[in-house]
């Protein structure tokens, strides 16, 4: 794996939305926003068993994930595509199985150490 | 996609839709010698817009490796632990035909597949098994991988043949084995 | 001996290849056996510095053309003048020795031909020390198993190394790799036989025989619709009307009874009686009629003749002949047989004349060896002159069918 | 996908980058060698070496022109005519198969001439071609049907379909392998020239001529080569077809997976077809450094025995002696139990199936119990330089090499039913490059002529000596080679044997300083890597051990028997077929056949490659080290690697050239392991005559676990049986 090593390099390449790391930035706090705002109606909307300060912290939990990107143009597709996700919520495009998928608590736990994937047959 | 790109581009600005026309507009309707025509996604904008408009037309820098692998939306269990291979595909030794090799290929490793009860068919739970892509060269599959975050390893090619002029009169030589008895 | 054969053969052997080969190019004799190459420089060929192969020398004397029967009266009443000319064909490219392949079916005539070459044994013209000039040359006899191909040069070579009768293409050619891997020559027995003489009386006497570049004297059968076959030599470039008339005793029923001639063996392109007319009996007199010499064997078919049955019947010959090796030939001319045999009857439209125009020029030139245009040309001949006779049997067919129905 | 088309549009349609890199490469080597001569391909100006070909020199710029006779691994035939290009100032069209190019030729390989040309014979090919491509097995990788769509005319005018139809020809039964349909034939002679020039069995040939002319044996008899299965593939159309795969596939439905063969020692590079979980097929995949684009017949065909006889569940013998089937996890704390109490008195013999992942992984498992009883199946002498020196049980001079040797002593090895295709590089050899062979051993059927020079042990001391008349000859050989069988170094002399080799080896001098003489040459897959991984070659160890547990991974060759252990000693089976090994062992723990898995073979030449997935294990199967993974753990001694990458991870650190996939490590220490082999006590053993087990053809189809459950071997053998009795 001698190969996968990381490359120092400057591209130059053509922008999405943003031109420098400023604008990035601002379009991120403003899409923060735009959900932390929306929060309260969406659980209302959907009814979900979770209240907002749950949320909040899911959401910011979502953004600190995807806090260290070095390339602008990752960042402004992620921008996009929260804005698409923010939509169909809003709109209510979406149903409450989908909002809940957020939180993964629903989901059974995969199998993580090698006996149990091989006994499962996951493996 | 270039649509939701505008869309998102207008969701931003907050400045209300009232501006003087752009001057490229200006020239090029003045060349054409008719009737002014206003574009309005150009027409309505302020002129710091205009500006950003114009830089989003030259290129910016980025630094590093560019890593793909959080927007491309393919769920971790599916790439986790996941090798792509790299090769340089070989001849298909049934037929003679060359235009369909010559170049690098990447695919992932095979997981389980079963004949589906209804019809026979051949059933999968891995998207990615038919991800077979095709590059011109090798180190364009390795950019790709990389820029997607994905683990892989490069099958060298032995395909490259030492070059040897075929002779037919060798078939009737006098003094050696090549020459050929069966027809 | 009586006939002048052997007759000072040590001189022109002790004159050397060089003096020899020189003579033949004098001479411009060009090869009996169809094709016409110049012989002086198909033995020039041989003079290059020798790698260590022996080199020898093949006579063709499988002759299978249909009408032909050139070669067969040199070796049944002069197989001496074939013998002394491999000598000094031998002698003139160096050869170790020479393979006459001789056509199966000539059993009488390889009878005597190998009583010659006992003959010439025993008087010492040939094997160790021939004629006394202190060259060594031997010659083999090789009897063919009946297959028309076995004529085409590299499927005689093929066949004397015990392999299937299938030419090889060219190049090589077999002035580089021929019998046994080995430099060799394929010559017509016409042009060994006459060798001898051109050699004993010059070059220039045999170039004065005939037009240029067509020069000497020839055999030619008139076979066919004519009073007297025969067999006869004649000087080349003379007009085919007078031949048949002064040899043959004309075509029966006279000459205005004459419907169409092949001139040079089968597989050339028959011309109809208005071209036969002036056609000059030479290499390029008939090439300028759109046909060839080929052998200068004269099938002469008068109005009685079924033209197309008859061009049908040579096809069906070079379809049984084909030696299946490559594609044009081995399903090309069956397919053209098929054909034709349905144009005797008429059974057939109109376009499939062209159709069968056009197939055979995809035959034509694209096979390993000319077998396939020698299968392509009498169709072609047919068509180009007959056509609206073919056109004619369809339309009765056709008549006869509907008011059967 | 776009991508390619792409570049492909870029790069005018027609030239890959592939080709453009040849290209390039042709020109700069042009400065080097003056006597290039240039040609014109379409105006493209191309510099070639005098003697190439118009279709070579064409295919150096990517201009691909349709052929069906000419292969470039068989001899030129130039029968098929499809071919014919155009020259300028030629009147007909040239087979560019065949001709060679002359200096300033403008050749045009798509102008209406050739075009024209090509037409007209793809429409004769077609003219007694059946039309029946929907039931062909051919149909969608036959030649026949991609050139007439790319240069064939867009419609029929065979109007004597409706008076005479098409030519029907008898099929043949040239054997239980390829099946024939003869009317399909289009007479391009690939066979007959694969038959003579490659496998060396002059057996096809054609009869009759004309349009009746006929491809086939002159009488009803087998094709009896090894190496047959490769005139399936050079078949371009549906004329010959494999008869195991016959009506099971279509090409577009399957699945094609690169992969190892494993069935000898060789390593060929394989293509494994697969559909719903199933192997359909297995063809080559080139290789130019093993296999070229051949393949054994034993490779090819054996699949059929993956799916029979297959351990699916685990299994443990219950009181009554019965095997019984569990589940995982019984099997495994079962099995565990077992080995915790056994301690360091257990031992493992590696079968010759085995990869090197489960190789290290139970070595790891082993020496963390404390025992060192790692054996493999097939014994090798320990004494004198033994395992410790990779050069002395490698081939040394790699396969590709054997072509370049102009002299090849073979001792105690048949390598036509061991490694055919090395066989196949010796002939290759023989025909091209005048190679001489000379054999100490029985005297078997190689397909080429060699000199016999006995099969006495005391023939290979003579030599060794300087005695024999052979020897100055093995002097004067310019790039000479010494093959030795791994069977003769069974022997209970293999010591002595090796000695002596290595002895001859590096009295023989070769002009290349890079030659390597001394070759070894091994018959199963797992060996080389087994060694190089550190196993003990032979099984005393285990008899003496005094056992109280034995791991066999896949050893089913009956190297050792329940008498040869004592009578508590538990034997775990851990493999994929229920042979030999299986019906002695105590507990079944199933593994993955080499289709199954991602895992490393080391060929005999010292080369890593690793076989791919191609289908999951069936039933309960488990990849092979991640049964000795889980075991590890319930024993006590967890294995410290997770996932494949770290496994490799530990491949290299035991030994780094077992993950270097695809190219051939050096061994190097030639005069080293002479002077251990000078300390050798053993005496050469000239009473018994030196033998291989491997004598006949029929003795060639089962071999191991796979090819013994295989029908396919099993009808392969019985016809070869057949064939002996008569009396062609």
């Amino acid at each position: 794996m001698a190969s996968q090593a990381v490359k120092r390099t400057i591209k130059e390449v053509k922008p999405i939305l943003s031109v420098d790391r400023e604008e990035a930035r601002k379009r991120v706090l403003n899409l923060y926003k735009a959900w932390y705002r929306q929060l309260p109606y969406i659980v209302k909307a959907y009814d979900i068993p979770k209240n907002v300060e749950q949320c909040r912290e899911r959401l910011r939990e979502e953004f600190t994930k995807h806090d260290h990107f070095p390339d602008i143009r990752v960042i402004d597709m992620l921008v996009i595509k929260g804005q698409m996700e923010l939509k169909e919520i809003v709109n209510v495009w979406k149903q409450k199985g989908h909002v809940m998928t957020y939180f993964k608590d629903s989901l059974e736990p995969k199998p993580k150490d090698f006996l149990s994937k091989f006994l499962s047959g996951k493996e | 996609m270039a649509s939701t790109l505008l869309r998102t581009t207008k969701v931003l600005s907050k400045y209300p839709a009232f501006t003087k026309l752009g001057a490229s507009c200006i020239s090029t309707s003045a060349v054409r010698n008719t009737d002014p025509q206003i574009k309005n996604d150009i027409a309505l904008l302020k002129p710091e817009e205009v500006e950003h408009k114009k830089k989003l037309q030259n290129y910016i820098t980025v630094e590093g490796t560019t890593d793909i692998s959080t927007v491309t939306g393919i769920p971790e269990d599916f790439i986790k632990e996941r090798r792509v291979r790299i090769y340089e595909p070989a001849k298909n030794c049934m037929q003679s035909g060359t235009s369909n090799i010559g170049h690098w290929e990447l695919d992932f490793d095979t997981r389980e597949r079963w004949e589906n009860p209804l019809m026979g068919w051949c059933s999968s739970g891995d998207p990615l098994s038919n991800m077979k892509v095709q590059f011109a060269t090798k180190d364009e599959a390795i950019d790709y991988c990389e820029k997607n975050g994905w683990q892989y390893y490069v099958q060298e090619s032995k395909l490259d043949k030492k070059f040897k002029p075929k002779s037919y009169g060798v078939n009737f030589s006098w003094n050696k084995r090549t020459r050929v008895t069966t027809k | 001996m009586k006939r002048g054969d052997w007759y000072k053969t040590k001189e022109i052997l002790l004159k050397g290849p060089d003096w020899i080969v020189n003579e033949l190019k004098v001479s411009g004799l060009r090869g009996r056996g169809g094709a016409g190459f110049p012989t002086g420089m198909k033995w020039s060929f041989m003079n290059r510095p020798s790698d260590g192969r022996p080199r020898y020398l093949v006579v063709n004397a499988d002759e299978g053309e249909p009408g032909t029967c050139k070669d067969r009266e040199i070796m049944r009443h002069d197989p001496h003048k074939l013998v002394e000319g491999c000598l000094i064909a031998g002698k003139a490219i160096g050869a170790k020795a020479a393979y006459i392949y001789i056509r199966g079916e000539f059993y009488n005539e390889a009878s005597n031909m190998q009583v010659a070459i006992a003959e010439a044994y025993q008087a010492g013209f040939l094997g160790k020390n021939a004629c006394g000039s202190g060259y060594d040359f031997d010659v083999f006899m090789h009897r063919g198993a009946g297959a028309y191909i076995c004529g085409e040069e590299t499927a005689l070579i093929e066949s004397i190394e015990g392999k299937q009768g299938k030419p090889r293409l060219k190049p090589p050619f077999p002035a580089d790799v021929g019998v046994f891997g080995c430099p060799t020559t394929v010559n017509n027995v016409e042009t060994i036989a006459v060798a001898p003489t051109i050699c004993r009386r010059g070059g220039t006497w045999f170039a004065s025989f005939g037009r240029t570049r067509n020069s000497g004297t020839k055999l030619f059968n008139i076979s066919g619709h004519v009073n007297r076959p025969c067999t006869v030599e004649e000087e080349m470039s003379i007009p085919l009307k007078e031949l048949i008339q002064k040899h043959a005793g004309d075509v029966t029923g006279g000459w205005d009874n004459l419907l169409a001639i092949i001139p040079g063996g089968s597989s050339t392109p028959l011309i109809p009686k208005k071209v036969c007319e002036d056609a000059i009996m030479d290499f390029d007199g008939l090439v300028a009629c759109q046909t060839s010499l080929g052998t200068a064997a004269i099938i002469v078919m008068d109005k009685s003749t079924d033209i197309v049955l008859a061009i049908a019947r040579l096809l069906m010959f070079y379809k049984h002949e084909s030696c299946g090796q490559c594609t044009p030939c081995r399903e090309g001319v069956p397919w053209m047989n098929k054909m034709i045999y349905r144009f005797v009857d008429g059974n057939a439209k109109p376009e499939e004349i062209d159709m069968l125009w056009e197939i055979s020029k995809q035959v034509e030139g694209h096979s390993i060896c000319a077998l396939a245009d020698g299968a392509a040309w009498p169709v072609q001949g047919l068509i180009r002159h007959f056509r609206p006779e073919l056109e004619e049997r369809m339309r009765k067919f056709h008549e006869k069918q509907s008011a059967s129905c | 996908m776009l991508r390619i088309t792409f570049t492909k549009v870029l790069n005018g349609a027609k030239l890959s980058p592939k080709h453009i890199y040849v290209a390039t490469r042709a020109q700069s080597g042009e400065v080097k060698k003056p006597e290039k001569v240039e040609v014109f391909i379409d105006d493209k100006p191309v510099y070639v070496e005098p003697g190439t070909t118009v279709l070579q020199a064409a295919a150096m710029i990517g201009v691909e022109i349709p052929r069906f006779c000419y292969h470039e691994r068989l001899a030129v035939a130039g029968n098929c005519r499809m071919c014919l290009v155009e020259v300028e100032k030629s009147p007909k069209p040239v087979a560019a198969c065949a001709m060679p190019v002359m200096k300033g030729w403008r050749i045009k390989t798509d102008s209406e001439m050739t075009r024209k040309a090509r037409e007209g014979i793809m429409e004769f090919l077609l003219v007694n071609h059946p039309l029946d491509c929907p039931i062909c097995d051919q149909g969608g990788e036959c030649d026949l049907q991609d050139q007439s769509m790319a240069f064939g005319s867009d419609r029929s005018r065979f109007t004597d379909i409706e008076f005479s139809g098409k030519r029907a020809v008898e099929d043949k039964d040239i054997g239980p392998l390829i099946k024939t349909i003869m009317t399909r034939c289009i007479h391009c002679t690939r066979c007959i020239r694969f038959a003579s020039e490659v496998a060396g069995v002059d057996d096809l040939g054609t009869t009759g001529r004309g349009n009746d002319m006929q491809v086939g044996t002159y009488v009803e008899k087998l094709f009896m080569s090894e190496l047959s299965g490769n005139i399936i593939d050079l078949c371009p159309v549906g004329a010959l077809t494999s008869k195991p795969y016959s009506f099971t596939a279509r090409p577009w439905e399957i699945r094609k997976v690169d992969s190892i063969d494993v069935l000898d020692a060789v390593g060929s590079n394989i293509i494994v077809s697969t559909r719903t979980g199933e192997v359909m097929r297995i063809v080559p995949r080139v290789n130019e450094e093993i296999n070229e684009e051949w393949l054994a017949d034993k490779s090819r065909f054996a699949y059929d025995g993956l799916k029979r006889q297959r351990l699916v569940t685990p299994m443990i013998r219950d009181c009554n002696g019965e095997l019984k089937p569990v589940d995982w996890e019984a099997a495994l704390l079962t099995v565990a139990k077992v080995i915790k109490n056994a301690g360091s008195q257990v031992g493992a013999i590696a079968g010759g199936l085995a990869d090197a992942e489960v190789l290290v992984a139970v070595k790891d498992l082993l020496n963390k119990l404390g025992s060192e009883a790692l054996c493999t199946e097939h014994t090798f002498p320990l004494d004198g330089s033994g395992t410790d020196l990779r050069s002395s049980y490698l081939l040394n001079n790699k396969i590709a090499g054997v072509e370049e040797a102009d002299l090849v002593l073979l001792i105690g090895t048949n390598p036509r039913l061991e490694a055919p295709l090395l066989n196949s590089r010796l002939r290759k050899g023989w025909i091209h490059n005048e190679l001489q062979v000379a054999l100490i051993g029985p005297k078997v059927d190689l397909r080429y002529d060699y000199e016999h020079l006995g099969d006495d042990a005391k023939v290979l001391k003579e030599i060794v000596s300087g005695r024999h008349q052979f020897s100055s000859k093995l002097k004067s050989a310019k790039k000479p080679l010494i093959i030795v069988g791994s069977e003769l170094l069974e022997r209970a002399d293999g010591a002595a044997v090796l000695s002596a080799v290595q002895t001859l080896a590096a009295n023989t001098p070769s002009q290349d300083k890079d030659w390597k003489v001394l070759n070894i040459l091994h018959k199963v897959a797992s060996q080389v890597a087994a060694f190089d991984i550190g196993y003990t070659p032979g099984v005393d160890k285990i008899r003496e051990g005094n056992l109280k547990a034995l791991l066999l991974i896949g050893a089913d060759e009956g190297a050792i028997d329940k008498s040869d252990l004592p009578q508590d000693c538990f034997v775990i089976y851990q493999g994929h077929h229920g042979d030999q090994g299986a019906s002695i062992a105590d507990a079944i723990l199933p593994g993955a056949a080499y289709t199954e898995k991602q895992a490393t073979y080391v060929n005999t030449e010292g080369r890593a490659q690793e076989t791919l997935v191609a289908v999951t294990a069936p039933g309960r199967a488990r990849e092979d080290w991640k049964i000795i993974r889980a075991l590890s753990e319930i024993i006590g001694a967890k294995l410290p690697y997770d996932n494949l990458n770290e496994i490799r991870c530990r491949l290299e650190e035991v030994a780094p050239h077992l993950t270097r996939y695809g190219s051939a490590e050096e061994a190097n220490y030639f005069k080293q392991a002479e002077q251990l082999a000078k300390k050798i006590k053993i005496q050469l053993d000239e009473c018994t005559p030196i033998d291989v087990k491997i004598k006949e053809l029929q003795d060639y189809f089962m071999t191991d676990a796979i090819t013994r459950a295989s029908p396919t071997m099993a009808k392969c053998v019985q016809a070869v049986l057949k064939q002996k009795q008569s009396k062609y």
